[in-house]
């Protein structure tokens, strides 16, 4: 990337080179827009359904969402290329300094955005200077609604409150969300390797949608290590960054075509 | 002033002051009564309640306590969902109040302290209306902030209180920068409300009688009137007016800052500061105007202490300000314009061609088209009703105005496919909630405070009063002024 | 931060964790309140606060993917796909991600219970059955009946369950059970089986290699959603994109909406519904022209002029194509879905299959082979097709079956309601349901002795198609049984016990891992296996720890087709049953399946070409819409020759615009709270025909639209604003 | 009457009394609150002294704290391996719970001591590692009879020690005081 960081002066960027440690890769040449990502990132991180209502109004909680748009006219029409968008994890993010509780800082020691629920306190400032809308926000509390629950004995019960991933928190209402990278893979593995005694390999672990994707698509993996496969992949020609005109560092390439 | 000019010795025969009479009666500097009846007029114009207050006040309280506190329970209760805030418009009306209250009470500390700074005879009677409205406008803006806040319950976190986590609030976010200049504003405003009241208090204390009495008597500190007090007052004063002014213009520019200081296409615009400004002064005036309407119409005496002059007065600034934010905007829209980049404009053809885009025009009409029309009329002026119309229109005007900047902006963003329309749910009746509760704290404040200033009247009377000194007749003014340094 | 929990109080915990995590969010620490229950005894491979993995099978779909469930103090957390079950390498797709919601759904059958035909499950009629009346009742009906009368109705799956049955069935001299699934209707199995026997000589599934071809051909086929083997095709399809760094694939789709498979493709042809036989042939002979050299017999007599003034696809269009047939080193064309659903399906999969021949790309990387057989299975029982369930339909309304058996399969849902299966079923003495879930079958029977779920239960399933290998997939339990259910193979088994004689001989295993263990026994010492063990226990170790059991090589048979191309082809035109002017394309909602609707998420998961969720929509063309005067959301009212429904209309830009589309999936009249009463089934408008392979003609469809007054306003993700530009039109 | 009312209020003994039950009010309040944050009671006495004094290493009955995020309680077969065989266990009424527990055979519903927030994810192996005793942050055993909390475990006092520990390696220190590396 030819920008040059002193000259950036961003927050962020002059600590680390503009790649940043972790990075993914999404291909959307062979994105088949199956949802595979969206599901398996939902039920890896305990992300609430909201309903119709919700849903037609823009309240999904998805962390990854697939977008399309039609180019041409009958008959000539196409499909854009399917385009997973989450949170770029920017290396110069404008989520960051907008939070008046830090809520949502940059990790320094993995590089990318964290969001810390439990010191949110919902302006929902992020999102709004989130240039690619990627952050969530707990409307309801969508876990704990009537309705998915049972009456045993006078008693609610939610069988799917089973499924509740430990090593991510469930949110409440009123608290911000977004893609972690699944930091809790990050450090699972990185626990893993140190009692080992050894460093991550790459490819050792990956994050719930690239694991769920059927067509490979998506990437992840260290991005400071040149030889990684996502590195090899981030650098090709025809890798591209979102709104790269805003300086925000992206830490998502997005292959075209060709 | 002008009119002084002419009652200065010298200036006219003395017979001709007969056909002045008349012209008299409109300028209250102009048409003095003695102490005791005015301070009389003032009491009672606090003590008396007809039986229209109480059904307004029932009715307030009412309002108040079901579409601010029940709604603002009921929506901590269920979580931001009952209300109409989504992706991509994550800030509703909520702002938008909040905006337009911290606006409203800009007012208030204009005329008070601009007008008191700069001396002009005509902000006499109605600064601590005026000053009312600053306060009880920012206790608006204060609620409206809180009920954005997803986790209202942990709003505290956002002071810098030390606390065993060893974490504090972000001084990066603008939002930060705006709770520290709120909370000064509110504080200053309160002291600069105060202090004015002393005199006001004491004199209320000395003709009330009952629990009222014991009120006032905590409230004047033991104001006795001395040469001393007064000249301590009047220094506070000063001081007080001098460094509220700079706040006043601080707090809106840095509302400002949550806007312009985000990346997003529309909002990150240099000109918003000053813009916010001059919007707050437009819609506080106009607010200004209708309260005054409104005290003239149902306080007793009022017709004495607020006259055509101030109508005329204040129509005059508020054209004035319609001109100034007239150019802000024009200035802020064309920049956006010219600047030609896709989304700003999308933002644009967005407000003028969206389903949104009834509210632009409207908001372009009631805020420039509608004060230009009336107010450059002197006749139409001094109306009271019509002036206060024209207020009323102007902040409809400038509450579309910060809609059209806060939800239906936010529409637009970088990523098109998430591009929503924000419908509001719950927020309409906490908007409601708002309003019924500054209006009924108004109220409360009418029958508990003197609403007019009447020392800082009779000072200005007498300023304006002429006296023989052996053959030559001199304005007094130059006594107070000795006072008054 | 879960602690020890005992695995019975799954439930308990539940509360107790929400509780919490609910306190937790927002305020400090009151989470004193948890008590925590350690094991009474530590299960094997436990430890605090760490994982087990299990390797099972997915059981959403028939494909048969292989899946590794992280579970955590005996609770399902998080499914992923088994890196070395071939079928899916590690991957999985949307609908096997939300097995979990099926898992712990909260509309499970609990406990086995008789109630009254059409009642909810909540009204029972005797509250105290125990599984061992099940058995008794089970047993009886056996015992009771003749053998000819007794119906077994089962999923799609090939698994040990249909073994059990089969077995069971063939030594009693029942009728063989009937595998049934709506997928297999629509993507017209039956008739690619039969075209692949008609040219092959062989009734065997073919498979297409499309990773190593860099020209595809789909006509209809929606490999990349639901068709046959949805995962494997979509790695190759990725292959043919960018394994091969030289050249990136060629794709062309040939389909009258724009499916998510034609949303991949590099051109996309809106051919006219019925066509497809013909545009093959055309090409076919275009392209052997182009190669130059005699014109095969086959391609003989079509005249391309004709078809393309027949098709809609210009002359220009198809010269160019077959251009590309002729250039392209190795070119595949695959028949399939709604190509074949038309009363000329046959003869247009035999004309696609044709334009192998031509591109001789038989058992060849790159081209069309046959899928191997898989472990221990004689010959490829494929599910039944419509019109068998038609005849089946025929003898149930005969009063032929006094007894019929369901399993796995929600026939009242997935079958076009013209085949009167629900009337059928009124007039069988005794149905007995085992279905997981309250669905609209299992409703209308007298018992439901509800099966454990896919998660809970043990089994292995052979994999049809989509890989080169011949692959068993094997299932465990990955977390104990959440409800007092029982596992259905158990349950037969201890009845045929119960009812003796030639059952208790047909079924001698005292539970179902023994009769698994009894199948797996063939495949010790199989040459070839990935691998092996000197006796059956160890090799069950394996074949649990490694998720199944296949080949380390590929066994594709190079199907030979010397005839092929010898004699000349014919394409009837399609008939359209109904009157109307819209063709009506039904097809499968690519993220629910047909048994998806009860998994919130799966239902909050946009459609990938129209991102609406939760509800059915019904795709028609802008112009069409306009013209008729109907606005997006309008609710239109669909009338064909078999029904009628209703849905809100999503102005589709890339549908033909004489036809009208509906996703499959939605509107079911039961099936849990997330699923009942939700969108409509357009398989109420399906008639009862059926091409020469017994495919329902479900692509054959002419429908009227009829304007309602009412809107209903799809929940989508996009934007119509951004994407559809509304209200931003003069910009 | 309510003029009468005010009238006492204002009397001496009307302030007294209005002081006395504002007073007792908030001390209720008090109360309540302090009640809702208090732990429901062990089923078991478990003296830690006792049985750190007879020499048992903490790890036997709390495993997990070496392999990972939770050291865990022990199963009740685990008491029964050591206590079926002291005669003490069937003659104490101490003991006759435990008793009770494992022939009911019904699980020990122990209430949890050392608790962090579910937002907050602490892993025990780390630390461990680290080469830190169980005593530095669970007090020591030995002279604690019904375990309790020695200190607070509140964030600040995490950090603190985080920050002891990296003292001088500024990377170490960046990892140690990250919010990610406990809430995610």
């Amino acid at each position: 990337m030819g920008i040059d960081l002193n000259l950036v002066g961003a927050k962020g960027a002059i600590a680390e080179e503009a790649e940043g440690k972790w990075g993914m890769v999404i291909d959307q040449d062979i994105c088949t827009g199956c949802q595979a990502c969206v599901a398996a990132c939902a039920m890896e991180n305990n992300l609430p359904f909201v309903g119709e209502e919700d849903a037609a109004y823009g309240r999904t909680m998805h962390w990854i969402r697939v977008e399309r748009f039609w180019e041409g006219a009958y008959p000539e029409i196409k499909a854009t290329p399917f385009q997973p968008m989450l949170c770029q994890q920017c290396g110069h993010a404008p989520c960051e300094p907008v939070c008046p509780v830090f809520a949502t800082p940059h990790s320094e020691a993995e590089q990318i955005n964290l969001q810390v629920y439990n010191r949110c306190v919902g302006t929902r400032y992020c999102a709004n200077n989130c240039p690619y809308q990627v952050r969530s926000f707990n409307w309801r509390d969508y876990h704990t609604q009537p309705f998915h629950a049972n009456d045993v004995d006078g008693q609610l019960v939610f069988p799917f409150h089973n499924q509740f991933n430990p090593d991510v928190t469930v949110r409440r209402r009123g608290v911000m969300e977004k893609c972690t990278f699944c930091i809790q893979r990050i450090h699972t593995a990185q626990d893993k390797a140190k009692s080992e005694g050894r460093e991550v390999e790459d490819g050792e672990f990956t994050t719930a949608c690239a694991q769920a994707c059927p067509a490979n698509a998506i990437t992840f993996g260290r991005m400071d290590d040149h030889e990684s496969l996502v590195s090899q992949l981030a650098h090709q020609k025809h890798g591209v960054k979102h709104l790269e005109e805003l300086n925000t560092l992206p830490r998502i390439t997005y292959l075209k075509e060709g | 002033m002008a009119v002084a000019s002419k009652y200065l010795p010298g200036a006219k025969k003395a017979h001709e002051a007969q056909h002045e009479e008349h012209d008299l009666r409109q300028y209250l500097m102009f048409d003095p009564k003695p102490r005791g009846e005015m301070n009389q007029m003032v009491m009672e114009s606090m003590m008396t309640t007809s039986w229209k207050f109480w059904v307004v006040f029932a009715i307030l309280s009412v309002l108040t306590a079901t579409c601010f506190f029940y709604a603002w329970g009921y929506m901590i209760a269920e979580g931001l969902g009952v209300s109409g805030v989504m992706r991509p418009s994550y800030w509703g009306i909520f702002l938008v109040n909040t905006v337009f209250w911290i606006g409203i009470s800009h007012a208030g500390t204009f005329i008070s302290a601009i007008l008191r700074v700069f001396k002009a005879e005509f902000r006499r009677p109605f600064t601590r209306a005026a000053e009312l409205m600053t306060t009880f406008g920012l206790i608006q803006a204060g609620a409206s902030i809180f009920m954005h806040l997803g986790r209202v319950w942990l709003a505290y976190w956002l002071f810098p209180i030390p606390n065993a986590r060893q974490l504090w609030p972000n001084f990066h976010s603008p939002l930060m920068w705006d709770l520290l200049a709120i909370t000064t504003y509110v504080l200053g405003s309160t002291m600069y409300l105060f202090l004015p009241l002393i005199p006001d208090l004491a004199m209320a204390r000395d003709r009330s009688t009952g629990w009222r009495k014991t009120f006032f008597k905590i409230l004047a500190l033991g104001f006795r009137g001395t040469e001393g007090e007064w000249t301590h007052l009047h220094t506070a004063m000063n001081i007080f007016a001098f460094a509220i002014i700079p706040v006043m213009f601080s707090v809106h520019t840095i509302v400002s800052w949550d806007f312009a200081m985000a990346m997003r296409p529309g909002w990150s615009s240099t000109v918003f500061g000053p813009y916010f400004v001059v919007g707050a002064l437009h819609s506080g005036m106009g607010a200004v105007a209708i309260v005054l309407a409104i005290m003239r119409a149902t306080m007793k005496h009022m017709d004495y202490f607020i006259r055509a002059e101030h109508f005329d007065a204040l129509g005059k600034l508020m054209l004035i300000v319609s001109m100034a934010w007239a150019y802000f905007f024009f200035n802020d829209y064309i920049v956006q314009w010219y600047g030609g980049d896709k989304w700003t404009d999308t933002l644009l053809h967005w407000h003028e061609s969206g389903p949104m885009s009834w509210m632009f025009f409207q908001m372009l009409i009631f805020n420039i088209a509608v004060p230009w029309l009336i107010l450059w009329n002197k006749k139409w002026r001094e109306i009271p009703w019509l002036l206060a119309s024209v207020g009323l229109l102007i902040n409809v005007g400038m509450w579309y105005e910060r809609y059209i900047i806060i939800p239906v902006s936010l529409t637009i963003n970088r990523m098109p496919f998430t591009w929503k329309l924000y419908y509001p749910q719950i927020e309409i009746f906490l908007t409601i909630g708002t309003f019924a509760m500054f209006l009924l704290f108004y109220l409360i404040a009418s029958r508990l405070i003197p609403l007019i200033p009447v020392w800082e009247v009779q000072e200005g009377q007498m300023a304006h009063s002429v006296r023989k000194v052996g053959k030559a007749v001199v304005p007094s003014v130059s006594e107070i002024d000795l006072t008054m340094e | 931060m879960s602690e020890n929990i005992s695995r019975r109080d799954f439930l308990k915990l539940a509360t107790v964790g929400a509780a919490t995590s609910a306190v937790l969010t927002g305020c400090g620490p009151s989470s004193r309140y948890i008590k925590r229950e350690p094991y009474m005894e530590m299960p094997e491979y436990t430890y605090n606060g760490l994982s087990t993995y299990y390797a099972t099978t997915c059981r959403e779909c028939a494909a048969g993917c292989g899946l590794v469930v992280r579970t955590m103090q005996g609770r399902a957390i998080k499914v992923e796909g088994n890196a070395s079950n071939p079928v899916n390498l590690g991957k999985t797709c949307a609908r096997g991600q939300a097995t979990l919601h099926g898992l712990y759904n909260p509309d499970r059958v609990e406990n086995p219970l008789k109630h009254a035909r059409g009642t909810s499950i909540e009204i029972r009629i005797d509250e105290s059955v125990t599984w061992d009346d099940a058995i008794q009742v089970v047993a009886d009906a056996l015992k009771n009946n003749d053998p000819s009368e007794i119906g077994f109705l089962m999923g799609m799956a090939p698994d040990h369950l249909f073994d059990l049955v089969s077995d069971l069935a063939a030594s009693i001299g029942a009728p063989a059970p009937l595998r049934y699934g709506a997928l297999s209707m629509f993507e017209a199995r039956a008739t690619l089986i039969k075209a692949s026997e008609n040219l092959f000589g062989q009734a065997a599934l073919p498979f297409f290699d499309i990773a190593n071809a860099d020209l595809v051909l789909s006509f209809g086929a929606n490999f990349l959603e639901t068709w046959l083997s949805p995962v494997a095709y979509t790695r190759g399809f990725a292959k043919m994109r960018r394994g091969n760094p030289k050249r990136r694939g060629h794709f062309i789709q040939f389909e009258s909406r724009i499916s998510q498979t034609a949303a991949k493709a590099d051109e996309w042809i809106p051919l006219l519904p019925g066509t497809e036989g013909l545009v093959a042939l055309a090409i076919g002979r275009l392209a052997a022209e182009a190669k130059g050299g005699a014109i095969p017999k086959a391609f003989a007599d079509v005249n391309p002029r004709e078809v393309a003034s027949m098709s809609d696809v210009s002359m220009e269009k198809l010269e160019h194509i077959a251009q590309l047939v002729a250039e392209a080193e190795s070119a595949i064309a695959i028949p399939g879905g709604s190509a074949l659903g038309l009363n000329n399906g046959l003869q247009a999969a035999q004309a696609v299959l044709a334009l192998n021949a031509l591109v001789d790309n038989f058992g060849k990387p790159g081209g069309v082979s046959l899928s191997p057989l898989a472990p221990n299975e004689d010959e490829y029982h494929r599910p039944a097709s419509a019109q068998e369930m038609n005849e089946f339909v025929g003898k149930m309304k005969s009063g032929g079956v006094k007894v019929l058996f369901v399993h796995g399969v929600n026939p009242i849902f997935e079958l076009p309601a013209s085949l009167g299966f629900a009337d059928a079923l009124a007039s069988v003495p005794q149905v007995i349901s085992f279905a997981t879930f309250p669905d609209e079958t299992a409703l209308q029977a007298d018992y439901i002795f509800p099966d454990h779920h896919g998660l809970e239960s043990w089994g292995y399933q052979r994999s049809a198609t989509g890989v080169s290998q011949s692959v068993l997939s094997g299932a465990q339990p990955a977390v104990s049984p959440n409800y007092d259910t029982r596992a259905t193979a158990d349950v037969l088994l201890a009845a045929a016990q119960m009812a003796g004689g030639k059952f208790a001989e047909a079924l001698p295993f005292k539970d179902e891992v023994e009769f698994i263990q009894s199948k797996l026994v063939n495949l010790i010492g199989e040459a070839d296996g990935f691998f092996s063990a000197p006796e059956i226990n160890t090799f069950s170790a394996y074949f649990q720890q490694h998720g199944g059991w296949w080949k380390k090589s590929s066994e594709l048979v190079a199907a030979s087709a010397s005839s092929a191309l010898d004699k000349s082809l014919q394409v009837e035109a399609a008939e359209f049953a109904g009157e109307g002017e819209y063709f009506f394309l039904p097809f499968v909602a690519p993220t629910l399946g047909e048994a998806g609707a009860n998994k919130p998420w799966l239902q909050e998961l946009p459609d990938p070409t129209t991102t609406v969720m939760w509800n059915t929509w019904v795709e028609m063309n802008p112009e069409t819409a306009h013209h008729e005067g109907i606005e997006n959301d309008d609710v239109i009212k669909i009338v064909s020759e078999a029904g009628e429904v209703e849905a809100p209309v999503y102005l589709y830009p890339a549908i033909r615009p004489d036809t009208v589309a509906m996703p499959f999936g939605q509107g079911h009249t039961a099936y849990g709270r997330y699923a009942a009463g939700r969108g409509v089934n357009p398989a109420n408008l399906l008639g009862s025909h059926f091409n020469e392979a017994g495919d329902l003609t479900f692509a054959g469809m002419k429908v009227k639209i009829e304007k309602t007054a009412r809107k209903q306003i799809l929940s989508r993700l996009e934007s119509r604003i951004g994407v559809y530009n509304e209200g931003l039109e003069e910009h | 009457m309510v003029r009468k009312f005010f009238e006492w209020v204002m009397s001496p003994m009307g302030r007294i009394a209005v002081l006395i039950t504002a007073l007792s009010l908030f001390s209720l309040a008090a109360y309540g609150i302090y009640q809702t944050q208090q732990p429901p009671e062990q089923p078991i006495e478990f003296t830690h002294k006792l049985h750190v004094g007879l020499g048992v290493q903490c790890l036997y009955c709390h495993p997990g704290a070496l392999r990972g995020p939770s050291p865990g309680l022990p199963t009740q077969t685990k008491c029964w391996g050591c206590h079926q065989q002291i005669a003490k266990t069937f003659e104490s009424e101490k003991l006759a719970v435990l008793v009770e527990y494992v022939q009911n055979n019904k699980p020990i519903e122990w209430v949890p001591v050392a608790q962090v927030p579910d937002f907050v994810h602490f892993t025990h192996r780390p630390h461990i590692a680290a080469g830190l005793n169980c005593e530095n942050c669970h007090g020591d055993m030995t002279q604690v009879e019904i375990a309790e909390n020695p200190q607070v475990l509140n964030m600040g006092w995490c950090l603190k020690c985080h920050r002891s520990k990296a003292a001088g390696d500024p990377e170490k220190l960046v990892k140690l005081i990250d919010c990610g590396t406990c809430h995610y």
